[in-house]
């Protein structure tokens, strides 16, 4: 039974990064890439063939739990290391080392120079796959969780490994910052994990012996009303979770700031699938989410707003990687709109298509990058499709399926997240319409300004060159991804109206475990109408692009006038991060030093809160080691004493 | 005949001194030579009790210990010296580097 | 006359102790315990330890007072004590611990072991041979654990002998 | 009596560790070398002692599976003692591999060393298997020796010797108290052996008054409140090496110790010792904790911390139950790692002026993350781990502990001891913070040098802080099986 090994599809990365902790930078650059490779791709086939075999099994049986081993046991409450191997996870974990593969691949080449384009040595080359690996068998141990408590092992060990490539190039301060906010940002929201679990094991601890998702949720059916009402509070933590891993409002601001880590890094963990953490976590615990529509409401205004913020921000973005982190932030919130409509299959969906597109585009980014010696300004290029024609090739496809054109993979995954909003609420699909017209606009931006026109930087220009082999074909499979991966979710509709043989496959497969739950499905005609208007959304938005960058026409500029006001506050990104340096960071800072220096007058006062006889305590036991050995000796000598008094005694 | 329970008494009180002798002396040696006051009247404890049992159980427990104190003089002796070597002085009251 | 012995003996090896504990001169003090120490190697022949009472003349007097007088010499013996207020109390607080310490450690001893209980002509147990049997059967491991220690404290000396090699 | 006929098998690991020992010694009375040869001479000690302490724990892990066995009635060879020699090799293993580079920092002496940590180990190994008091109480002593010379093995520096005085006279005092207490219990029942007191003791004053100062002796060891006051001073003087290898050997067998003495050769009541050891346990912890607070050397937060961290293991000894040991052994695992982990981090950011007492103070870990993320990572994840942050091995350890007081009916111990953590989390996350959030100043942006042996000695221990708490179920469940064999 091919489930009795699932535990090698952890065991793979964690063998490679053992390797190349300990050897890696002895073996060579070739070695230790082609390990951390083979680790990745041994993970993949394990994947695939999970997959099949869970594909063999009848449809209400899909879900199988894989014990690894018991981990907490005490008093009549048991957590175990175990694997539920489920429609759903069994997607994740394909994106996780599928995608983790392609960019594995590519880093073997793209990581052969540093930061400064001087070659890297073995070292470091050595420390990156074992991030990369790290990554991917905490990613891995996130989505095959069979219970909270050990997803959130896999949820801050994916933020480790998060920080840790973050800050890659821990020597710039900016890359030292962008990690120190990641992380702590990032803590905000598992501070809402960790009291969300906490709050369940109160709740459900007792009644299920434990917190796998099938005791939650099997315990949710005889729950009490009172723990259906605290319901509401549980999901608004996992939600806090979710926006802080997710870079959602109000916890996005890391994300943009992340770019600061290599690319790949960039493709794989801040794009393709850390990020969507978030929405996995919250889509596996949609039982919770049924009972608080409270919460659900929220989570999809969020997840609209943060699309429309975002992508508006993206507009103004003229450093290629920002332009695409906005993005990401923009399309996560797609999902967020998704799942909080109850449109899971829809949000999973996109989260798969948007893996494709958007990690192409940043390994795109970071051969355009890796062309022009690490500039990213897109104001400084132009013209690069002559000097970069595969580049352009790759970057315009994953541009267009990120752009929603009509029949590529993002366009059918976001119209199946709007299909579900429509059906909610009109306020909320238009909010996802409008920002679908923004999207194609950065988008096909991004590629005018880079790629068409004049070069605007010459030297710039003439140092440029073309992406090296190993870089390529990898990029190309992302690209194939990108255009081909929308056609697994074709909308059920259509094959019935067309005759298609095949239905939505995708819908199909996650069925067993969003079972109980339908998708939205409006008439055929509602749904065509919905289709064709995104198309042309779509359309549009590439259209004003390319009248305001290519043909420069003249009533674009004068529409770009019109709008100047709202300028100031995109390129400020609304202000957030000044906003958050008022309300957030400066306490924050406040409670560093309180950490770092309390030990005088800040503590003091603290302690005096809680009582004065603890800082007399404090004081005095400090003072009492006075560095005399008479001293120690006394109080050893009372010790004796004491305790002979007490045996004799007692 | 001497009662056993003088021995005892005698070697507690001594004992005693020697631990009191480790409290009120400033003198790492003079708190060394307490230390060693108080080891034998252990052996004269154990020695008593040997008799008092007739086995050779205690009398080997106080042969040990007089090795174990051996070897304390010459570590401790070793260690005093070192500190005369960097301060100049065997007062503990002056020795408080480390403290807090 | 043991008794008579002993009592006399007793109150020798009892000033001898407050000597050593009370002297202003470190090399008064070593000797008085060089006397308190001579004082317990008869005891531990009256209590037919023989073979105890004469390592007990050879290894104390002989090496371990030795050693200390010497170091005294060495380094100088205590010079008048600073008095500080704090030393008053110590010297309160250790005496009232001791008085307790003794009386507890008496409790024990006079609940437990009667008086009438004297020294009995236990066999001659303490002569060198039925030490050496001892020794090297039944107590062989400890005895064997005793060199291992003696080991630890020749290599604690034999650390010193790079000083040299160590302070350039 | 024939040798042959002694059960040798039972001292096996003991016995390679002595062996080795002696090697290591004899090589310094080798040959004339230069000082450049000395360091290599040096690392080929260090290697000799690894494979020393390799071998030594091989051969005990072989034993795991045998029965338990004796040796002339004054050792027993059991699960227990295998387990704590386990923790005692490793805690040893990884202070050699500190000691690699930072040995030669202050002197030459390598081969004394190295033999003075093994006949230390070896010490701690015998104290943990001694069911007889003679045996005990040498082996204390054999240990105590030999931390003391290497407590002030650094020459150079004041406070080492300090160190070692306090250590060495305040040691020798706790001596005299449990080796006067061993001697009123062959008083009481005329038998240094455990199942002789056990059998004979009358019960009265005398029994008491002895169990009460034996227990003082072991709560010196293991740095229990009102008897740790040479504790933070002893381990902040020492070379950092030997406060790492100390702080987890002494307390793993002393602790150990105690636990064979509490079971087979008392005869109080359960009350009476658990009580005492409650009260113990109680003051331990909190005073460690409160203590450690204000500290700003982060070795000396260390040395603090560890006195905490003796108080939430005595619970083990309080509780008193299978659970309550198995708690124990699986805490003295998951503390050898991320203490002397922690130490070794410490160890890096100590400057080399000997002259005034100059350690790891927080200041030098000021901006760690942005200079070295990968010791600052490492050093959080100890940090973490002591503060008892899942999933980190401390955390499990605490988990336990606390589990198996409440079984054993001391809610309110463990109610203080939660209270505890909370309180240490605070001076632990004062450390991480310091290293992540603060900038670095211009004299500590210097890049550390790390030798390789310490990144090592890091890495494993990272590993087993990591691996212990994810693997916290079977492994906690496999020293149950052996100290569930053990007679209760």
């Amino acid at each position: 039974m091919i489930f009795d090994y699932a535990w090698l599809i952890l065991l793979f990365p964690a063998l490679g990064l053992l390797f190349n902790a300990f050897f890696g930078r002895r073996v060579g650059h070739k070695v230790a890439a082609i390990v951390a490779n083979l680790a990745v791709a041994l993970s993949f086939l394990m994947a695939v063939a999970l997959a099949m075999g869970l594909s063999a099994l009848p449809g209400d049986e899909s879900s199988v739990e894989v014990l690894l081993w018991p981990w907490i046991h005490i008093a009549g409450f048991q957590v175990d290391m175990a694997l539920l191997i489920d429609p759903l996870s069994s997607v994740m974990i394909l994106v996780v080392t599928g995608i983790g593969l392609l960019i594995h691949i590519y880093s073997a080449t793209y990581m052969k120079v540093d930061d400064e384009h001087q070659p890297m040595d073995e070292r470091r080359y050595a420390r990156f796959f074992v991030y990369m690996n790290l990554f991917i068998l905490m990613m891995l141990t996130l989505v095959l969780a069979n219970n909270y408590v050990m997803l959130y092992l896999g949820w801050e060990g994916v933020g480790l490994a998060s920080y840790l490539l973050i800050g890659f190039w821990f020597y710039k301060p900016s890359a030292a910052d962008a990690a120190k906010k990641a992380f702590l940002v990032n803590r905000v929201g598992d501070f809402g994990m960790a009291l969300a679990i906490m709050w369940m094991f109160f709740l459900f601890g007792k009644e299920a012996g434990s917190l796998s998702f099938d005791a939650v949720f099997a315990a949710l059916e005889t729950a009490s009303p009172a723990v259906v009402a605290a319901l509401t509070g549980v999901t608004l933590l996992l939600l806090l979770a979710a926006t802080g891993k997710s870079a959602q409002i109000p916890l996005f601001v890391w994300l943009p700031d992340a770019m600061e880590g290599p690319s790949p890094v960039s493709a794989l963990i801040h794009a393709a699938t850390m990020v969507t953490a978030g929405v996995y976590m919250l889509a596996r615990s949609h039982p919770l989410l049924e009972l608080a529509p409270a919460t659900m409401t929220l989570i999809a205004w969020i997840g609209g707003l943060t699309a429309l913020m975002a992508a508006s921000i993206a507009i103004v973005q003229t450093d290629l990687k920002r332009i695409l982190a906005y993005s990401t932030i923009s399309q996560l919130g797609y999902m967020f709109l998704g799942v909080g409509v109850g449109a899971y299959v829809a949000s999973v969906f996109h989260l798969y298509t948007h893996a494709f597109f958007k990690a192409l585009l940043f390994l795109a980014a970071g051969s355009v990058m890796h062309a022009l010696h690490g500039e990213l300004n897109i104001d400084l290029m132009g013209g690069l499709r002559k000097k970069l024609p595969v580049t352009y090739a790759q970057f315009l496809i994953g541009a267009l399926a990120l752009a929603g054109f009509p029949l590529l993979s993002g366009y059918w995954s976001k119209d199946a997240i709007l299909l579900g909003a429509f059906v909610t609420s009109y306020p909320l699909y238009a909010i996802g319409l409008f920002t679908a017209l923004l999207t194609a606009f950065y988008s096909l931006r991004a590629v005018y300004r880079a790629f068409h026109g004049q070069p605007r930087d010459e030297h710039l220009y003439d140092h440029a060159h073309e992406q090296p082999r190993g870089m390529t074909w990898p990029l190309w499979a992302l690209a194939f991804g990108a255009v081909f991966a929308g056609l697994l979710g074709l909308p059920a509709i259509f094959g019935k109206e067309f005759g298609f043989p095949v239905g939505n496959l995708i819908e199909g497969w996650l069925k067993p475990t969003f079972e109980g739950l339908s998708e939205p499905h409006v008439a055929f005609s509602t749904e065509m109408a919905l289709f064709i208007s995104s198309g042309f959304v779509a359309l549009i938005g590439i259209y004003l692009a390319y009248a305001r960058y290519v043909k420069q026409s003249g009533w674009t500029l004068s529409l770009q006038k019109a709008l100047s006001p709202l300028q100031p506050a995109l390129e400020n990104k609304y202000w957030v991060d000044e906003i958050y340096f008022a309300v957030i960071v400066n306490p924050l800072r406040a409670l560093a030093r309180f950490f770092a220096t309390g030990a005088e007058g800040v503590i003091d006062g603290v302690v005096n809160g809680v009582g004065a006889v603890t800082t007399a305590a404090g004081v005095g036991i400090a003072r009492l080691q006075t560095g005399l050995l008479s001293w120690y000796a006394l109080s050893l000598f009372l010790g004796v004493v004491l305790l002979l008094i007490y045996f004799v005694f007692a | 005949m001497v009662p056993i329970t003088y021995y005892l008494i005698l070697s507690a009180v001594i004992f005693t001194i020697g631990a009191v002798g480790v409290l009120v002396r400033r003198n790492a040696i003079m708190i060394f030579m307490c230390i060693e006051l108080m080891l034998n009247s252990v052996n004269l404890t154990l020695v008593a009790f040997a008799n008092q049992w007739g086995n050779l159980n205690g009398q080997i427990f106080a042969f040990i210990i007089m090795a174990v104190a051996a070897v304390e003089v010459a570590v401790g002796l070793a260690i005093v010296m070192a500190i005369v070597r960097h301060k100049d002085t065997t007062n503990v009251d002056e020795i408080h580097l480390l403290k807090w | 006359m043991a008794l008579l012995l002993f009592l006399a003996l007793a109150l020798v090896a009892l000033l001898a102790a407050v000597g050593m504990v009370t002297s202003r001169n470190a090399v008064h003090s070593a000797l008085f315990m060089l006397v308190n120490f001579a004082v317990y190697a008869i005891f531990y022949i009256m209590l037919n330890a023989q073979f105890l009472g004469v390592v007990q003349v050879i290894v104390y007097a002989g090496a371990i007072v030795v050693l200390f007088l010497f170091v005294v010499m060495l380094i100088g013996g205590e010079i008048g004590a600073v008095r500080s207020s704090l030393r008053r109390y110590t010297y309160a607080a250790a005496l009232i611990l001791g008085a307790l310490f003794v009386a507890m450690i008496g409790l024990g001893i006079a609940q437990t072991i009667s008086t009438d209980q004297t020294v009995a002509g236990a066999p001659a147990a303490g002569g060198v041979e039925a030490i050496g049997m001892a020794l090297f059967t039944t107590y062989l491991l400890p005895f064997e654990l005793a060199s291992l220690l003696l080991l630890a404290g020749m290599v604690g000396g034999v650390a010193r002998r790079y000083k040299a090699l160590d302070e350039d | 009596m024939n040798l042959s006929s002694l059960n040798w098998n039972s001292l096996l690991p003991e016995l390679v560790i002595v062996a080795t020992s002696l090697i290591v010694l004899i090589t310094a009375v080798v040959g004339k070398v230069s000082r450049v040869d000395r360091i290599a001479r040096g690392h080929a000690l260090a290697v000799v002692t690894l494979i020393g302490l390799l071998i030594a724990a091989g051969l005990t892990i072989m034993q795991l599976s045998q029965p338990a066995s004796d040796f002339m009635g004054m050792v027993q060879s059991d699960a227990l003692s295998h387990y704590l020699n386990l923790v005692i090799l490793l805690a040893a293993a990884l202070a050699v591999l500190l000691a690699w580079d930072y040995l030669g920092r202050f002197t030459y002496s390598f081969s004394e060393f190295y033999s003075l940590l093994l006949l230390a180990v070896a010490g701690m190994m015998f104290l943990g298997k001694s069911t007889e008091l003679i045996t005990l109480f040498v082996s204390l002593e054999i240990l105590s020796i030999s931390l003391y010379i290497l407590t002030g093995f650094n020459r150079h520096q004041l406070a080492s010797a300090e160190a070692s005085l306090k250590y060495f006279l305040l040691g020798a005092f706790a001596s005299g108290f449990i080796v006067y207490g061993a001697a009123l219990l062959y008083g009481d029942t005329g038998s240094t052996w455990f199942s002789d007191i056990a059998a004979n003791a009358s019960g009265g004053f005398l029994t008491l008054a002895g169990f009460a100062l034996l227990l003082v002796g072991f709560a010196f060891k293991i740095a229990a409140v009102p008897f740790h006051m040479w504790t933070p001073d002893a381990y902040q003087g020492a070379p950092t090496p030997v406060t790492a290898f100390m702080s987890v050997g002494t307390k793993a067998a002393a602790l150990v110790a105690l636990f064979r003495v509490l079971q087979s050769a008392v005869s109080a009541p359960y009350e009476t010792w658990a009580w005492a050891l409650a009260i113990l346990s109680l003051l331990t912890m909190t005073v460690g904790n409160v203590a450690a607070l204000r500290q700003t050397s982060i070795k000396r937060l260390l040395a603090y911390s560890s006195i905490a961290q003796a108080g939430y293991m005595l619970i083990g000894l309080v509780a008193g139950t299978v659970l309550g040991l198995q708690a124990m052994l699986f805490y003295l695992f998951a503390y050898a790692f991320m203490n002397i982990g922690a130490f070794a981090c410490a160890s890096l950011l100590e400057s080399d002026d000997w002259s005034e007492l100059q350690d790891a103070s927080m200041a030098n870990a000021r901006g760690l993350f942005s200079r070295q993320p990968l010791l600052a990572t490492a050093l959080a994840i100890f940090m973490f781990s002591l503060a008892g942050i899942p999933p980190l091995a401390g955390f499990f350890g605490k988990l336990y502990l606390f589990d198996a007081a409440i079984d054993a009916g001391w809610l309110w111990l463990a109610l203080v001891a939660v209270i505890n953590s909370v309180i240490s989390a605070y001076y632990y996350m004062r450390v991480v913070v310091v290293m992540f959030m603060e900038a670095p100043d211009e004299s500590t942006r210097v890049r550390l040098p790390i030798p390789d042996s310490a990144i090592l000695a890091i890495v494993i221990a990272v590993l087993g802080a990591l691996l212990l708490g994810i693997l916290a179920g079977p492994s906690f469940a496999s020293l149950g099986q052996a100290v569930v064999a053990w007679r209760f």
